[in-house]
């Protein structure tokens, strides 16, 4: 009982928005899609949902071939990052739509779009217009119409890009509640943000340049990133990556940056290597083979992200709390070898080798 | 100092062209009351001190001797222009919707080269149509019917209202029919219950556009009529012999000019809301 | 350069309701200020008065001592960054950047290594022949910025959520170059925003607004630890501050029949007052075994990669604790630790200081 | 959305008004190659086969050729002025002047009017003695200047009347473009020291372009038709000196009656014209837009 | 003999005078306009009459007729239509239509076969392109009074070969047209001769004219404050300005002795365009500019009747409507005006023997130019009511109505028409200018010296080509040689291109009826 697509291509003009994408989708799962602008992320849905044609590929749900219905017979519903609803219909009419394009009886049509509009939250805001209720209502809208159908597909395209800082994260939390509904959907949710992937995706896809870099359970792709380019994506601020080597000596990362190999490296083969470190797994130590000026330091809601750039080496490193640090501080960053990650030092820097998983859900 | 002598020079400048906008309308004015007398003795302007005021130019208008009946032009010209108009709305509003949303292609010929078609037509003099057009209508025996006519202005009217809609809908994000598609609407139905009513505007202008050009179409109405079917500025160019009353001629333009006035009030409403602004860029 | 003075400033679109209210605010010269706030906050209505759109119904605008508040926008000798890049699309990068001096006068011997300058601190001195047209929007909010750096005069620069149409993986960048930037040059700048990110990343000082008022302005770390009501504490951090229904124990304040701190400061206030106790999800922690702690119960876990949210249940009221990843969340009853130093106590939503 | 699905509905939409035009259009476009084949006249109606008869006479026929100079002097002198005049007083009355409104209505009012029977009230105005032009600049002690007698006076004439009919086109798309125009560019500019000259030439233009672009080219289309005017106020003279194309195909077709003729130089007229403009089109694109986009 | 007429008809009228002053049957105008006015005419018997069109019934069916613009003719067709729906039940739907485009609203239709109009008004030199299409007037309608008494030249001007296919309703001629009061002020006959050592007096030669019109340009000799000009001439190119300039030529190239052509010598069809006495009138027409009034050089029929009738020039030369116009009753020069026959010339070329003749009256062959004429399409489907419309038409108390209302452009051309009597008690002209009004025009008629319009297939074409020359010449774009002999090959290119034997059978009847010299 899935969505599985294979083997989707699509180039256009020369450029190649889908290179051979293949997925499974479980129904009743959401899917997050991952991945940075113009990974091919938008284009993925938009060839689900039937918007877009493809040069090869095959789609189809529960076994069923489907890449030949037009879009208005698929059953996907989507949201977009615009916040796009019916301008001439009220709310009510605008989350009933698609319930009277399917005939359903009236009754049962009011019963189902007052529940959902109670879900988003919107039980009073039935008779108003689209341009009458702020962007965040717009987009919560958007969602119950989405919802309202109990579509076998849902499709979400970064619908939360747009909305601002607070109101992205009150919805990104209700979300779990929102989909509680849709049990029997396949819901996909398209975003370049990790923490949102993370938090609300029982599987993640990660895209990079048109192509599946990585499936996963959401832990098991934060954990072992497959390449540089997924540990970059899953991780904010994205995983520090040092070139570097392991030899007899150790780990020589950086501009001359020695490092005691721990057990689980000593035993790889000794060359050239691109190591990686999660920015929240460095820590500011007085005594440390890493010492730099802080450059720039980011102070998000809850958490400083510090720039640090040392004779052997930048990194980024991300501390708890709030901490105001002028640029040119010079502070020693420790390294914790057995936290880093090894990669192939190749274009596709593939993993060779993760830190034991820790923690977690 | 400086900042008030430019808004004098801007006052200025508006209230020059308002003049020269408003000279011919003026004149006009005057002299649908004037009579020969008022005419043929040097400009006047003034009636009572400068000549006599008659009703003559208005009356003649109306059945009074001496003019041209405009009634029965007036309800043809507005049967034929809404009509037409209807019309190329309609069809052109399709066309363009399929042009800003769907790739054709056929040979080299592409979207934009379609769009050009259309849009080429208008280049056409009506000299050039005016025979064969002629020809054609009387091959459908429509000549001197206001369906003939019909049929000859959306050829007129049809590149403006493709022209204003495709750049309408190219501004209208896809976003929305995309989305009436997935709740299960076929084109045609995402384009009817969703499209089109969100269009207004779009549709409001072209039309406005449409109504326009045809009120004001002279040629084709001029040739391709007998005496069944007259439209109003052909009525009222019979009265531009090589002797003019420019009394009756004065007062027929300000009443054929009278309820495109009223156009003008709702294209500034519209341009003041910036609807028009969306529908032509 | 100047200080800015906003002398009892208030506005009103309309003569209705005040979208600003009138109030004294001073931003002294060369530090960074960010205006924070949702949408409709009245945050863009203090830019636009301080840049001269718009002239406010109440109060003087005071520029370095002078009375500025008739003064047009142009002769303010502020610079603004705006939401949508705005670039000179006929010039090049090195003609945009030129410009604002052009309009001053210099020639180009004059301005060519003051442009060579800015152009070199935005790093954007390979780009200079180009045409500004061609430019990304990362690239362009630069140029915008740029124009405002080479002015000798600014006396202040103004940014309207220069980040809002810019990719979300070229953020962290843009952030550090404008900042960069700002540190060098030291101009007073303003920066309006409603994400906290930006506003504590940026500013010296953030200045937390809601409806046409400011609540707080600090330092971020002062926001962040002591929010001045309830609205702060919940705007500010990701996710907001936790805040319980408190009650008074004895001569103590607590919850859930811990008294957790004592009444010094609530003593002033009415009894029928709503009282709260306030804590960051940071904060908070879980008891190791046999410690002290309010039991509490987990509902689900949040993943967000590094850290990890947990929602729970105590005395049924519902707390989220923020914890590394790499701690162990005990499944079910658990105890809860609230370090004393780090709680805050709030009547009917503001902070009471002990 | 170009998947096989969709052909059905594609072509749906398309198709009723494209064939539409085509079933109107193309008739009379056949018909008028056939007949520029014809020796068609007056004389000796019907369609004979004459060759090219008739685009050899063409070729050499001076006439034909000064008044496609003419026409284009006219078009292309006309449609600046009004695009200089209808954005000037589009900026005059885009924001910041008092009855605003009013002045907008006034100013879109010309071009509802009916050109033909306008032009006729401007005969009147334009009439040497009687008409109160002359009488109103001799107030200033100038003239009477022969408006419409004297061959560069008549052409100016003709001219200003059709500035008069067509600025408020150029105006209406315009405004229109000007109140679409984001504000932060001119806040920017204001702030970056900018007068209202430089303003305009490195704000407002460049950002006008499209629109200004799509307004010359569609005026042009429209004013190389230019017809009724002439006709009214001067019926291509004195001597031929405001003889535009046009007018010149309807002086052989329709007053001579000389069909065959009239369409070879109306099918030589089209193919002109079509090629012109799109050079025209592309000429304007490249210098308000500039090249890449 | 014209002693005689003279007697009758103005008896005639006076019976008429009288009894419409109070009978019962006088026919009743007041329901369309302001026309009864005029004062009515007795309807008479003929077959036409009122009381004999009334007993037709046409209803049911529809009659179409095309006219020129209002007031022209236009209004008189308008008018007649409305009664004569009104009488015999049928539809008459009338269009109007501006003069430059009449010939191409007829002329489309005939050509594609179309049964458009059963009725047409218009130009009566288009006789050579239309008369295929034109049906014969039947014999009954020749028989009718009114018709008998059309005279020749205007029986002429509707016949092609042998048939009349177009019914008379109209007469026009080109004449002089002067301020009497100006030449008749002796202060203004003293100033005259001291200036220039000659008596003022009409002009009798076209150097006399242009000298007089000269002398009497750009001052006030009206004394009304304004300026005042000499000589209002028809100058526009595509508004009749052939019909001027034919007016001035014919003076100088219509030689009494010489037959077989004016426009073309008949035996070889070369064109006489760019003979030396075309060439001279076409001189002195640009030599007359000095004389025009501002704006002069642009000038439309329209403009010349406003210029004259208004009073700001002393002469015109061409249709009636400009002497009718002065003569309005709210006219400023109201029986201040006098016609007179067009100017002629001493010297008159001679193309048989290449040299100038000498005269010693001038010679001043009349221009019986165009004048407004009426058909029947052989296509129509209704000729017979078609008819019964024209026959009504013209019917003796609607013509005593049109010709006295001036902008109705209905010219005398009947010989009842011109009695001095009828103007002077219907209008209220003194008889001063209704005898040289009449004196004119019926002198006209008697002239065995005339040019006849170019009535042969393709006219327009030759008349636009020889309009476009003579514009040039005015304008300055070319000489009047140079434009002349431009006029001549493109002359002779039509010529070859309609064929020369087809313009020649048309040509020479018109030929035959100047050559016939009555």
């Amino acid at each position: 009982m899935s969505l599985v697509v294979q083997e989707l291509s699509l180039v256009r003009n020369g450029v190649p928005h889908l290179g051979g994408v293949s997925a499974t989708f479980p129904r009743g799962q959401l899917t997050a899609v991952i991945g940075r602008t113009l990974a091919g992320k938008t284009t993925l849905l938009r060839v689900i949902a039937g918007l877009q044609a493809i040069d090869g590929g095959m789609l189809d749900l529960d076994g069923r071939p489907f890449g030949r219905l037009p879009a208005w017979k698929r059953d996907v519903a989507m949201v977009y990052q615009q916040f796009i609803n019916y301008p001439h219909l009220s709310v009510f009419e605008n989350v009933a739509f698609p319930l009277r394009k399917k005939r359903l009886a009236r009754t049962e049509v009011e019963r189902r779009v007052r529940e959902v509009l109670s879900t988003v939250g919107l039980a009073d805001f039935g008779k108003r217009r689209p341009s009458a209720i702020s962007g965040g209502q717009q987009q919560r809208v958007a969602l119950a119409r989405a919802l309202v159908r109990e579509a076998n597909i849902l499709l979400l395209d970064e619908p939360l890009v747009n909305l601002d800082y607070k109101l992205r994260e009150q919805l990104r939390d209700e979300f779990r509640s929102l989909f509680s509904t849709q049990e029997h959907s396949v819901v996909i949710f398209n975003t370049t943000d990790p923490a949102e992937a993370m938090m609300i995706a029982d599987q993640i896809v990660v895209m990079h340049e048109g192509r599946i870099a990585q499936i996963g359970k959401p832990a098991d792709v934060f954990e072992a990133p497959v390449s540089v380019a997924v540990a970059e994506i899953i991780n904010d601020p994205p995983m520090n990556i040092l070139a570097g080597r392991i030899d007899g000596d150790g780990l020589l990362l950086g501009e001359g940056l020695r490092l005691p190999a721990p057990p689980r490296l000593a035993t790889l083969p000794r060359r050239a290597y691109r190591f990686g470190v999660r920015a929240g797994e460095l820590a500011p130590a007085d005594e440390a083979p890493l010492v730099g000026a802080v450059t720039f330091s980011e102070v998000s809601g809850s958490e400083t992200t510090l720039h640090v750039a040392g004779e052997k080496g930048s990194v980024v490193l991300q501390l708890e709390g709030v901490f105001v640090m002028p640029p040119g501080t010079r502070i020693g960053v420790a390294i914790p070898a057995d936290r880093l990650f090894v990669f192939e030092d190749d274009g596709e820097g593939r993993l060779i080798s993760a830190p034991a998983a820790i923690g977690g859900s | 100092m400086m900042p008030r002598f430019y808004s004098a020079l801007k006052y200025a400048a508006v209230l020059i062209w308002s003049a020269f906008v408003l000279a011919p309308f003026m004149w006009a004015l005057t002299t649908s009351f004037k009579t020969a007398n008022g005419v043929t003795g040097g400009p006047t302007y003034l009636p009572w001190i400068q000549y006599k005021p008659s009703l003559h130019g208005w009356e003649s208008l109306f059945g009074g001797a001496g003019g041209i009946d405009i009634v029965q032009p007036y309800i043809d010209s507005i049967i034929v222009t809404v009509g037409a108009s209807i019309i190329s709305i309609v069809l052109g509003t399709l066309a363009a919707y399929g042009l800003s949303r769907f790739q054709y292609r056929a040979g080299f010929v592409k979207n934009s080269d379609i769009v050009f078609f259309f849009i080429s037509q208008r280049i056409m003099p009506p000299i050039v149509l005016a025979i064969p057009f002629f020809l054609m209508l009387q091959f459908l025996g429509l000549l001197d019917t206001k369906t003939g006519l019909i049929i000859v202005y959306i050829a007129l009217l049809l590149p403006i209202a493709v022209w204003i809609m495709v750049d309408f809908f190219d501004g209208v994000p896809r976003a929305v029919d995309e989305m009436a598609m997935l709740d299960g609407c076929t084109p045609f139905e995402a384009f009817f219950k969703v499209v089109l009513p969100n269009s207004l505007p779009g549709i409001l202008v072209a039309l406005m556009f449409c109504l326009i050009f045809g009120w004001n179409d002279f040629f084709f109405a001029f040739t391709l009529t007998f005496t069944d079917t007259q439209l109003l500025p052909v009525a009222i160019v019979a009265l531009n012999s090589s002797v003019t009353p420019w009394w009756s001629l004065s007062a027929s333009a300000l009443i054929s000019v009278a309820p495109l006035v009223l156009i003008a009030f709702f294209v500034e409403r519209l341009l003041s809301r910036g609807t028009l602004a969306g529908a032509i860029r | 350069m100047a200080r800015i003075h906003l002398e009892q400033v208030g506005h009103s679109y309309g003569g209705g309701t005040y979208a600003l209210e009138k109030a004294d605010l001073v931003f002294e010269e060369g530090l960074t200020y960010a205006l924070l706030g949702p949408s409709g906050c009245g945050k863009t209505t203090m830019l636009n008065i301080i840049s001269g759109l718009v002239r406010p119904s109440d109060g003087r605008v005071l520029v370095g001592g002078t009375d500025m508040t008739d003064v047009p926008t142009v002769r303010r000798n502020i610079a603004q960054v705006f939401q949508f890049p705005v670039v000179y699309r006929s010039k090049t990068v090195f003609e945009n950047l030129a410009f604002p001096l052009r309009c001053r006068g210099w020639n180009t011997t004059r301005l060519r290594p003051r442009v060579e300058e800015i152009a070199e601190l935005l790093g954007m001195s390979k780009r200079l022949g180009q045409s500004a047209r061609n430019l990304t929007a990362d690239e362009k909010q630069l140029v915008s910025l740029g124009r405002g750096l080479v002015r000798e005069d600014v006396a202040a620069l103004l940014m309207d959520e220069p980040l809002t149409v810019i990719d979300p993986q070229m953020k962290s960048d843009l952030r550090r170059r404008i900042k960069q930037a700002n540190a060098r040059t030291r101009h007073t700048v303003v920066y309006v925003t409603h994400d906290q990110n930006e506003a504590m990343t940026f500013a010296d000082e953030v200045l937390v607004m809601r409806a046409g008022r400011v609540v707080q302005r600090g330092g971020a770390q002062e926001l962040f630890e002591n929010p001045r009501d309830t609205y702060v504490g919940t705007f500010i951090g990701s996710p907001g501050m936790n805040f319980m229904a408190a009650e008074r124990i004895g001569g103590r304040i607590g919850f859930a029949g811990v008294a957790l701190l004592p009444a010094t400061a609530a003593n002033e206030v009415p009894d029928a007052a709503d009282l709260r106790i306030g804590i960051r999800p940071e904060h908070l922690a879980f008891s190791n075994d046999g410690e002290q702690g309010i039991p509490a119960s987990v509902n689900f876990v949040q993943d967000q990669g590094s850290f990890l949210i947990v929602d729970l249940t105590v005395a049924s009221q519902t707390i989220k604790v923020k914890v590394r990843r790499e701690v162990r969340i005990p499944s079910g009853p658990a105890r809860l630790s609230f370090p004393a130093e780090r709680l805050r106590l709030y009547a009917d939503g503001a902070l009471l200081t002990p | 959305m170009d998947q096989p699905e969709f052909r059905f509905y594609k072509l749906s939409f398309l198709l009723p008004g494209l064939l539409g035009l085509l079933a109107v259009i193309l008739f009379p476009l056949f018909f008028t190659v056939r007949v520029s084949l014809s020796g068609w006249s007056a004389v000796s109606p019907g369609l004979d086969f004459d060759g090219l008869a008739n685009y050899r006479a063409l070729v050499s026929d001076v006439r034909f050729w000064q008044s496609f100079e003419r026409l284009a002097g006219m078009a292309v002198g006309t449609v600046l002025i009004q695009y200089i005049l209808g954005f000037a007083m589009a900026l005059l009355v885009w924001r910041e002047i008092r009855y605003r409104r009013f002045f907008r209505v006034l100013f879109l009012v010309p071009m509802m009017t009916t050109p033909v029977i306008m032009s006729v009230i401007w005969r009147t105005i334009l009439h040497e003695s009687l008409g109160p032009a002359n009488d109103f600049l001799g107030l200033f002690g100038l003239g009477p200047y022969p408006w419409l007698t004297d061959g560069s006076f008549a052409m100016a004439s003709v001219m200003m009347v059709e500035v008069w009919q067509w600025t408020p086109f150029m105006f209406l798309l315009l405004l229109a473009g000007l109140i679409s125009l984001p504000r932060e560019p001119f806040l920017a500019a204001a702030i970056d020291g900018a007068g209202p000259v430089r303003t305009f030439f490195n704000v407002t233009f460049p950002l006008m372009a499209p629109v200004s672009i799509g307004a010359i080219i569609i005026r042009l289309i429209e004013a190389s038709k230019i017809m009724d005017s002439v006709y009214v106020l001067t019926s291509g003279g004195p001597g031929t000196a405001t003889e535009t194309a046009g007018y010149y195909i309807y002086i052989r077709g329709l007053k001579d009656f000389e069909i065959g003729y009239a369409a070879a130089l109306s099918v030589t007229y089209l193919v002109v014209m079509i090629v012109l403009l799109t050079v025209i089109a592309k000429l304007l694109v490249r210098t308000f837009v500039g090249r890449g986009t | 003999m014209k002693r005689m007429l003279f007697l009758t008809s103005s008896a005639c009228v006076l019976t008429l005078a009288l009894a419409s002053a109070g009978r019962a049957d006088q026919v009743d105008y007041t329901k369309y306009g302001d026309y009864a006015n005029y004062g009515s005419a007795e309807d008479g018997s003929s077959a036409c009459s009122y009381a004999n069109i009334d007993k037709k019934d046409y209803s049911g069916k529809t009659l179409k007729v095309i006219s020129n613009a209002v007031p022209v003719i236009g209004e008189p067709t308008i008018l007649h239509a409305k009664q004569f729906e009104d009488l015999t039940g049928a539809k008459v739907e009338v269009v109007n239509v501006p003069f430059g485009d009449l010939y191409q609203r007829i002329m489309i239709p005939f050509q594609t076969g179309q049964a458009a109009y059963d009725v047409m008004f218009y130009g009566s030199l288009w006789i050579g392109d239309f008369h295929n299409f034109l049906a014969p007037v039947p014999e009954e309608y020749l028989q009718t009074p009114g018709m008998k008494d059309v005279t020749q030249n205007y029986k002429d001007v509707a016949t092609w070969g042998d048939q009349m296919v177009q019914y008379p309703v109209d007469g026009d001629r080109n004449y002089l047209k002067v301020r009497a009061d100006v030449f008749n002020n002796p202060e203004m006959q003293k100033k005259y001769k001291d200036e220039t050592g000659e008596d003022l007096a009409i002009p009798k030669t076209w150097d006399e004219y242009n000298q007089i019109a000269k002398f009497f340009s750009g001052w006030d000799w009206a004394g009304d404050g304004k300026k005042h000009y000499g000589s209002a001439e028809i100058t526009k190119r595509d508004d009749l300005m052939f019909s001027a300039f034919i007016d001035r030529v014919a003076a100088y190239a219509k030689n009494p002795n010489v037959k077989g052509g004016f426009f073309f010598d008949l035996k070889t069809m070369t064109p006489q365009v760019n003979n030396p006495g075309w060439v001279k009138g076409l001189e002195m027409f640009i030599d007359a500019k000095k004389a025009f009034p501002p704006g002069g050089e642009n000038f439309g029929l329209g403009d010349a009747i406003f210029s004259f009738g208004g009073g700001q020039s002393l002469m015109e030369y061409t249709w009636d409507d400009p002497f009718i116009q002065a003569q309005e009753k709210s006219s400023p020069i109201r029986n201040k005006v006098e016609a007179a026959p067009l100017p002629g010339a001493y010297e008159v070329w001679n193309r048989d023997t290449k040299k100038w003749d000498k005269f010693d009256t001038p010679n001043a062959p009349p221009y019986i130019t165009w004048g407004w004429t009426s058909a029947v399409a052989k296509a129509s489907k209704n000729k017979e009511m078609a008819f019964d419309y024209l026959c009504f038409f013209a019917n003796k108390p609607n013509h005593a109505l049109d010709l006295q209302i001036g902008r109705f452009g209905i010219n005398p051309y009947r010989n009842a028409d011109f009695e001095a009597k009828f103007w002077e008690d219907k209008l209220g002209w003194t008889p001063n200018v209704a005898e040289t009004y009449v004196k004119t025009l019926s002198g006209m008629d008697k002239s065995t010296n005339r040019v006849f319009d170019l009535r042969v297939p393709g006219v327009n074409q030759f008349m636009s080509i020889l309009a476009n020359g003579v514009s040039q010449a005015m304008a300055g774009q070319k000489t009047p040689q140079q434009a002349l002999d431009n006029v001549a090959k493109q002359w002779t290119d039509v010529v070859n291109k309609i064929g020369k034997d087809k313009v020649r059978d048309a040509y020479a009847k018109v030929v035959a009826l100047e050559d016939q010299g009555r």
